[in-house]
């Protein structure tokens, strides 16, 4: 009896198969055309005709969708989310629910949730939610999107997100309310190694980055080798990568960092310490403060979101995520805000160093006064903070 | 037919009632949270909302299945030859990787050619890693539990090299995959139904058919049920181990590919799986059945889709769907119990076709 | 003296090995203090497996048992600091609201053994289905906990220092590095060594290691001679949860004072390998942690400081992925009998049914 | 405690209570009317034994007899249904092994246990510890004491070799010594030499000798009449779970013995008919097998049988007769020696091979080999022969095929089961019997190899089964018959090899043979007797 019916169901899918294929062959057929696959079959404009701002600014409704992993994660995820909190709060509108993908398969599907249930800001945190956010941005030209660490989009003349990266596109015009944050990160990590030039005595500092395949990370050191030999050309600066295989021991993995830090300083002898690894970079931090050398965060004022290591942090490398979230919320919410490349800078305050804290007394009174000034020739774009070959790794010393 | 399905029955709706039970007291160790004890009425209408609302949600949840039928028969397959396959994410992974190499390769290349050649390249890959833990247990003795769950990881290392080293776009600062282009899966259902869930469902019948239409099949079952028999009937239990675990890591690459092509087209090196670990309940839940894998599939898939708009309008973390899964299969496993509270007679649990798992953890090779 | 190194240096596999060993020498009084602390949390799960499976019991669940462990100690840190406050007690920066939230992560730990014991045990479930189960939930409940509490960002009540052992210790010539890598450590990581000595001597000298063994062997012999299995096997399950439960704490109250979804990063499965690589004995599969660490160090170290001539070409040359995979690499060559069979207890993870009630 | 120098007093106050003429003092160990029974058999049907203090007390029986399930009882492993079992006089409870082991009960079972990997000291000393303080062992004394025990009974040990590499006659040493370290009063052995050789049987009874004049009582289980008569003080005889007699040695010989323990009931016989046999089908020479311990256990066996007969081989279980079997089936590689079928040479052939070439084999574990009990009925019919037409076409199963033949298999030997489609697990012992004889019959064959085809089974399936393999037989079929159960080989061979430690010592007619001589001949492989004939080769007329 059960075999019967298997053998029925059998029948019934060979059919299918035989259908399925002859539905892909005509596909193919057409598919001769460039680019027949669209890369954004999943991304579905939202019901209802055209998407309609609510008046009163206390009903906007935003949502957070986040990169891989976790809301806490120190990094793009939670600075984004606190941004957007932030966003709502000046509002006064209600905390935005925030979606964690377990996986990448998963990017897509939460965006299109905050679509379907008609979201007037969606915020999408890191590199990996790009194409995903690009996709729904062209389905839904009439919500307004806000991709973190996604600057500038790549697109097609359709507005498509370029797999073959031609960028032929302009998204401004193509995806108008499609707002891709991007950061000058090399700017800050020059201010950050002209902090550990200054405070190194022993003449070599570190630079500790999560894992190679990181471009932002790249930048960061970048910035921080030229700022650092800015204030003493013969400076020794030592690089080094947590790993180059696992992103989980990059970024996720404060246990190894420690080690991998404390290792670091033993090895090299360095007494200031820069790192761009997220929560592995916590470990880094207090392997620093344990080997009595200063340590450098990043991103955030690390000495206030990781008060373990604030002894020893002197300054940290911000690149003010939650600010630019915040202030485009704000912004959309005005009616001010453009889309296309939203580029954060020193120019726009997007990035800056973090005060000194209770490493004040240590920190040399002429120190301040040279790192407001590259400042100021940052925002007046005479000062170069990035080799030529800006992400590019193989700038850095080995 | 209650007796095959009570016992999961009975498990998910024990489970649920877990489920109900954490995200109430959760709301009393937090610390100012107030006490909202309909929140998993809230949470559970939005996750069935999210999983079967409307024609969209339906279609996505048959997206989110597909990958999970063809991991739960990865392991419901190795089950039946009595071993077991914790390796599905190592595998998937592979696949992946296999499946988005010969997708960008053929990028350009008509479907018709592009996407088989894609599926098989996902396929092998899957396979090449089932191969390594079956190869090692059929000649050595090798456990393949702890096999697998080493080239799990190792499966990460390799992602993480090939992704950010030849398969990289040149041009980008972060490590990305080119698109896969015409090797990418059609969209047949709705807006993301791709073709995966035909080739799930094809998946289904073909392991079906193999297990119980062919001597292959039979084979299998046997060195499964009863490896002495086996022998004692002229099988040869050494090479159906190794052909079981690489078919079996053929099927999750195969689910590997699937997500690639029909979902994301791409790769980055952290692109993860949670398809792995859930084929493990999905292959228990489902009695290591072809057709109870796909109804426990579909629950699982159901799950995972329709947690997104739990956690948008519920604001309930995805985890619970973990902690959802790990409670079905406790009750699943402690049937024993299960039986005596609820007074079912002549229930069977599942897995009673297959020796105990740990049988060869001691380490001695698969009988000649 | 200079003209026979020269010699040997020349000789090309000898010459190979001996800057091998210059460098590990040179690099390693460095690297020793860390060796040990990256693999305590490995070395710890590796104990559990020890103790479980010694007994017949296989344990694929530590890392959930050290998972949960992590997470409760860390909340249960959170939450006493207020009650219990944060005064230094003294000895490796130890606080009232820290050492008792140690206990009960402790705790936490012995909870989630016994439902590993009794599913495995009482139930006779498959032991690694039950293991799978418990990774599972562990993943779950902390992720979809901490997933809510961490929107609060709240501050765990400290973590455990390190020890600071006097220059005089650590100067001594050849001993020096060794005491410091053992003394500049926590106390969870320093009383790993501890541990690891005791449950050496207890397992092979003392009458519950030759029980648990025996049970572990033979549990058939074991009953006829007296002793009851059931009761052995649940008793060393649950001290093995403590083991795996001190490896979680020292992720989120040692290592760190802060706890991250699944931070226990597959530290457990490693431990298991640690376990079948030291062949199922306490001192081997902390050497086995201690190996796996070192290869990582190792690979550091080829990127902080490149050794020189031939060495450093081949080791450089070597794929940086290679460092960190060693243990799995190495776990599934034992494992496959190329080198060094490693064979487990003969019970281990079979189920006991008395025989008496048939 | 030891018996202290100030015992030896005591023992031969033991020792004069012995002399027939003094009065019977109160048994060390009394069972009364003991009875257990296991689903569908009565294993101990009212079992009445006394041992003495200061005896060697052998229960003798055939395999199966229900020996051991009396001493799992006395031991706690197993419950009495009825019955009470008196330690000196005083009814007593045993709930388990501790329990025993605390009244002085101590047992050797027949397989060891011992931990192959512990070392000597370890396995005495494994759950009665000699301690120094709280937590660890006193590894000192204990050796001290482990070679003061062993010196005293006659040998030399070393407590720190690992057990595991030592011989068999070793072992049974140290399984002697545990019980003794646990100051035994009542020692149980059971099947204590079943493994020896003549020489380490000889040392142990040594042994247990010096045993029994220090006053401990020795229940000695056996088969083997010549060693009874060798060891007992007296002898209970127990046949189908009752005791059948009482003996002293001096009063029986080894006739007695047998006919007490094989029994001269009424036989259920079948008409075998005359045999016509043909050429020569399976023809052994010089066959050495070794078995999992890497033992030769088969040892230069050679055999011819015949077509159109039926070939018996008797034997006491264990002597070598499995692994006969599984080398000619191909399930085991033998180490030596050649075995042709019908000319062809299938010594180191696969299993499927073998089965090719004409060979059926009912297996004597049908649980572990015949059948899979997941398994529905048709799957099992087609076990050995699934990948051939009409089962199967090509690849794919020819469900009908097999469907079409389990019904007509199940009709013909009378298989009783609702349908095909249930699992083997459901059916009676003898139904699944009947199942596994269905599925090898139903060819032609070259050569059936039947082992222990009838065990456990319920006489109306003994019967049938016997039934069918003369019918075998009569087609032409040659058939190899290996049972421990000596009435069914004089019932169905027409010729009887008996097998002894791996050898085959003797070939009798199976019309002619007498039962007695079979029996000492199993029991004791000739070497009682001198008169038993050396081992014949080749047909016997």
């Amino acid at each position: 009896m059960r075999n019967r019916s298997l053998g029925l169901t059998l029948l019934a899918v060979t059919a299918l198969v035989v259908s399925a294929c002859s539905n892909t062959g005509g596909g193919a057929a057409s598919a001769s055309a460039p680019a027949a696959a669209n890369p954004c079959a999943g991304a579905t404009a939202h019901s209802g005709g055209t998407h309609s701002f609510p008046t009163d600014k206390t009903k906007w409704k935003i949502g957070v969708s986040t990169d891989v992993g976790t809301v806490n994660d120190k990094n793009f995820n939670e600075y984004t989310f606190n941004g957007a909190k932030a966003g709502a709060t000046a509002l006064g509108a209600a905390e935005p629910p925030v979606v964690v993908p377990k996986d990448a398969s998963e990017l897509a599907k939460n965006i299109q949730g905050f679509v379907d249930q008609n979201f007037d800001i969606i915020v999408t945190a890191g590199f990996n939610n790009g194409q995903a956010t690009n996709c729904a941005a062209h389905a839904n030209p009439d919500i307004w999107f806000i991709g973190v660490d996604q600057g500038p989009p790549c697109v097609t003349p359709d507005g498509l997100p370029d797999s073959a990266f031609k960028c032929a596109g302009d998204a401004k015009t193509l995806l108008p309310k499609y707002v891709a944050i991007s950061y000058q990160e090399d700017q800050p990590g020059y201010l950050a190694g002209m902090v550990a030039a200054t405070m190194s005595k022993s003449g070599s500092i570190g630079a500790i980055g999560g894992i190679t395949l990181c471009g932002p990370c790249v930048r960061y050191i970048q910035g921080f080798q030229l700022g650092a030999q800015k204030v003493n050309p013969n400076i020794k600066l030592f690089v080094s990568w947590v790993t180059t295989s696992d992103f989980t021991k990059a970024f996720n993995d404060p246990v190894t960092g420690k080690n991998f830090g404390a290792q670091f300083i033993t090895t090299n002898k360095v007494d200031v310490l820069f790192q761009v690894a997220g929560k592995t970079g916590n470990g880094i931090l207090d392997a620093a403060c344990d080997a009595g050398i200063y340590g450098i965060g990043v991103d955030v004022d690390q000495a206030l979101s990781y008060p373990n290591a604030s002894k020893c942090t002197v300054t940290s490398a911000e690149k003010k995520l939650s600010l630019s979230v915040s202030t485009d919320i704000a912004n959309i919410v005005a009616g001010t805000q453009k889309g296309g490349d939203d580029h954060w800078d020193a120019k726009r305050d997007g990035i800056g160093y973090s005060p000194f804290h209770d490493l004040e007394s240590k920190v040399p009174a002429t120190l301040k006064q040279q790192l407001d000034d590259a400042l100021a020739q940052m925002k007046a774009g005479t000062l170069k903070t990035c080799p030529d070959k800006c992400g590019d790794i193989s700038t850095l010393p080995k | 037919m209650w007796s095959i399905v009570a016992l999961p029955l009975i498990s998910i709706l024990l489970a649920l009632v877990v489920g109900a039970f954490v995200i109430v007291a959760s709301q009393l160790v937090l610390p100012g949270a107030q006490l909202d004890l309909l929140l998993p009425v809230t949470a559970y209408s939005a996750l069935l909302q999210g999983a079967f609302g409307n024609f969209d949600a339906i279609v996505g949840t048959l997206a989110s299945t597909a990958p999970l039928v063809l991991g739960g028969l990865s392991v419901g397959l190795a089950f039946k030859a009595g071993l077991f396959n914790i390796g599905a994410r190592g595998q998937f992974l592979l696949g992946a990787l296999g499946a988005v190499a010969a997708g960008i390769t053929l990028a350009g290349s008509p479907s018709i050619v592009a996407i088989p050649l894609a599926l098989l390249a996902g396929f092998l890959g899957g396979a090449a890693w089932g191969f390594i833990p079956g190869l090692l247990k059929a000649v050595a003795g090798a456990h393949e539990v702890v096999v697998t769950i080493m080239l799990n990881y190792i499966a990460d290392g390799v992602i993480t090299a090939v992704v950010g080293g030849p398969l990289r776009q040149q041009g980008r600062s972060e490590a990305i995959t080119p698109d896969v282009g015409n090797a990418a899966l059609p969209i047949i259902i709705g807006s993301t139904g791709h073709a995966g869930i035909l080739l799930a469902i094809i998946a289904v019948v073909v392991i079906g058919w193999l297990l119980f239409r062919t001597t292959l099949g039979f084979e299998i079952r046997t060195v499964g049920a009863n490896p002495d028999a086996a022998r004692y009937a002229g099988m040869r239990p050494r090479v159906v181990t190794i052909l079981t675990m690489s078919l079996a890591g053929g099927l999750a690459g195969l689910a590997g590919a699937v997500v690639i092509l029909g979902v994301n087209h791409l790769m980055t090196p952290s692109f993860g799986t949670t398809a792995g670990f859930d084929s493990i309940a999905v292959a228990l839940l489902g009695r290591t059945n072809p057709l109870g894998i796909v109804a426990a599939a579909l629950l699982f898939g159901a799950l995972r889709s329709g947690a997104t708009l739990m956690e948008i309008l519920a604001r309930i973390p995805k985890e619970l769907i973990d902690v959802l899964q790990a409670t079905i299969l406790l009750f699943l496993v402690a049937n024993p119990v299960l039986q005596r509270l609820f007074r079912l007679r002549g229930v069977k649990s599942g897995l009673d076709t297959t020796e105990t798992l740990t049988k060869t953890y001691s380490g001695e090779a698969v009988v000649q | 003296m200079d003209a026979l190194i020269n010699a040997l240096y020349s000789i090309p596999l000898v010459g190979l090995v001996f800057q091998l060993g210059g460098y590990i020498i040179a690099v390693g009084p460095n690297v020793a203090p860390g060796i040990l602390q990256a693999a305590t949390p490995v070395a710890l799960a590796a104990l559990c497996g020890v103790m479980c499976e010694r007994a017949g019991v296989v344990n694929i669940g530590i890392e959930g048992i050290m998972l949960t462990s992590a997470f409760v100690g860390w909340y249960a840190g959170v939450l006493l600091a207020p009650v219990l406050g944060t005064a230094d007690l003294g000895p490796f920066g130890a606080n009232p609201a820290l050492v008792v939230a140690l206990v009960i992560a402790l705790v936490s730990g012995v909870l989630i053994s016994w439902l590993h014991a009794w599913l495995s045990i009482s139930v006779r479930a498959d032991q690694i289905i039950s293991g799978t189960i418990i990774n599972i939930v562990a993943v779950g409940l902390t992720g979809y906990l901490n997933n809510l509490i961490s929107k609060a960002s709240p501050n765990g009540a400290g973590a455990f220092t390190q020890f600071k052992p006097p220059h005089e210790l650590t100067d001594l010539p050849v001993v020096g590095w060794l005491l410091g890598m053992f003394l500049s450590q926590g106390p969870i990581a320093m009383s790993v060594i501890v541990i690891v000595v005791i449950f050496q001597v207890l397992l092979f000298r003392s009458r519950w290691g030759l029980r648990s063994r025996a049970v572990g062997e033979h549990p058939r012999a074991a009953e006829t001679v007296g002793i009851d299995v059931i009761r052995v096997r649940y008793r060393n399950v649950l001290i093995g949860g403590v083991f795996a439960a001190l490896g979680g704490a020292y992720l989120s109250m040692e290592a760190t004072n802060s706890f991250q979804q699944e931070m226990t990063t597959g530290r457990g499965f490693v431990g298991l390998a640690a376990m079948i690589v030291g062949r199922w004995s306490p001192v081997g599969a902390f050497g086995a942690a201690l190996l796996f660490y070192s290869s990582t160090a190792l690979g550091n170290s080829i990127k902080f400081a490149r050794p020189s001539g031939d060495l450093g070409t081949i080791l450089v040359g070597l794929p940086a992925q290679l460092y960190d995979a060693l243990p799995y690499l190495l776990t599934i060559i034992i494992l496959a009998g190329v080198v060094g069979r490693s064979i487990p207890p003969a019970a281990d993870g079979q189920p006991y049914e008395r025989e008496a009630t048939a | 405690m030891f018996l202290s120098p100030f015992a030896t007093e005591a023992v031969m106050t033991i020792e004069a209570a012995m002399t027939p003429e003094a009065p019977v003092i109160a048994p060390a160990l009394e069972m009364r009317g003991i009875t257990k029974r296991y689903p569908g058999v009565v294993a101990n049907d009212h079992i009445d034994v006394e041992v003495r203090p200061g005896e060697i007390h052998a229960l003798l029986g055939e395999n199966g007899a229900g020996k051991t399930t009396l001493m799992n009882i006395l031991y706690g492993l197993a419950r009495p249904d009825e019955g009470v079992i008196l330690l000196d006089g005083r009814e007593t409870t045993i709930a388990g092994p501790s329990d025993a082991i605390a009244r002085g009960i101590n047992m050797v079972h027949q397989h060891f246990m011992l931990v192959p990997v512990f070392t000597v000291a370890e396995n005495i000393l494994l759950g009665e510890e000699t301690m120094a303080g709280p937590i660890f062992l006193d590894r000192k004394e204990a050796h001290r004491r482990i070679v003061e025990l062993g010196k005293r009974f006659g040998f030399e040990i070393d407590p720190e070799a690992k057990v595991g590499s030592l011989s068999v006659g070793w072992q049974q040493r140290v399984e002697i010594l545990k019980a003794l370290y646990r100051d035994a009063r009542i020692l149980v052995l059971d099947e204590p030499t079943a493994v020896l050789t003549p020489q380490e049987t000889q040392e142990i009874f040594a042994v247990l000798r010096r045993l029994a004049q220090e006053g401990h009582s020795i229940v000695f289980i056996s088969h083997k009449l010549y060693e009874v008569l060798d060891i007992a003080d007296r002898i209970t005889v127990i046949r189908r779970g009752k005791v059948v007699g009482q003996r002293l040695p001096s009063e029986t010989d080894e006739d007695d013995l047998a006919a007490l323990m094989v029994g001269r009931n009424v036989q259920l016989t079948v008409d075998r008919g005359d045999s016509k046999p043909a050429d020569v089908a399976l023809e052994v020479r010089g066959l050495e097998v070794k078995d999992d311990r890497g033992s030769v256990v088969v040892q230069g066996v050679d055999l011819d049988v015949r077509s159109g007969e039926i070939l018996g081989i008797a034997g006491v279980a264990g002597n070598g007769q499995d692994e006969l079997v599984e080398a000619i089936v191909g399930l085991r590689r033998p180490s030596g020696g050649r075995i042709t079928l019908r000319g062809q040479d299938v010594t180191r052939a696969s299993p499927r091979a073998v089965n090719e070439a004409g060979v059926a084999y009912v297996p004597a574990d049908r649980h572990r080999f015949g059948l899979v009990l997941s398994f529905p009925l048709a799957d099992n019919l087609v076990l050995t022969d699934y990948y051939r037409r009409p089962y199967a076409r090509g690849v794919l199963r020819n469900d009908q095929a097999i469907e079409a033949s389990a019904q007509e298999r199940i009709r013909e030997y009378d298989v009783r089961t609702p349908s095909a489609t249930v699992r083997a697990s459901t059916l009676s012992g003898g139904n699944q019997q009947k199942l596994v004889v269905a599925r090898e019959f139903a060819r032609d064959l070259a050569l059936l190899v039947l082992d222990q085809p009838t065990r456990g089974l319920d006489v109306g399936s003994i019967e049938f089964i016997h039934r069918q393999t003369i019918a075998k037989r009569d087609a032409g079929t040659a058939v190899l018959l290996v049972s421990a159960e000596l009435d069914e080989v004089l019932e169905l061979s027409d010729r009887i090899a008996v097998m002894y430690r791996g050898r085959i010592v003797a070939i009798r007619d199976g019309r002619t043979a007498d039962k007695n001589e079979i029996g000492l001949l199993m029991a004791t492989g000739g070497q009682a007797r001198a008169a038993a004939p050396v081992a014949e080769t080749g047909p016997a007329a």
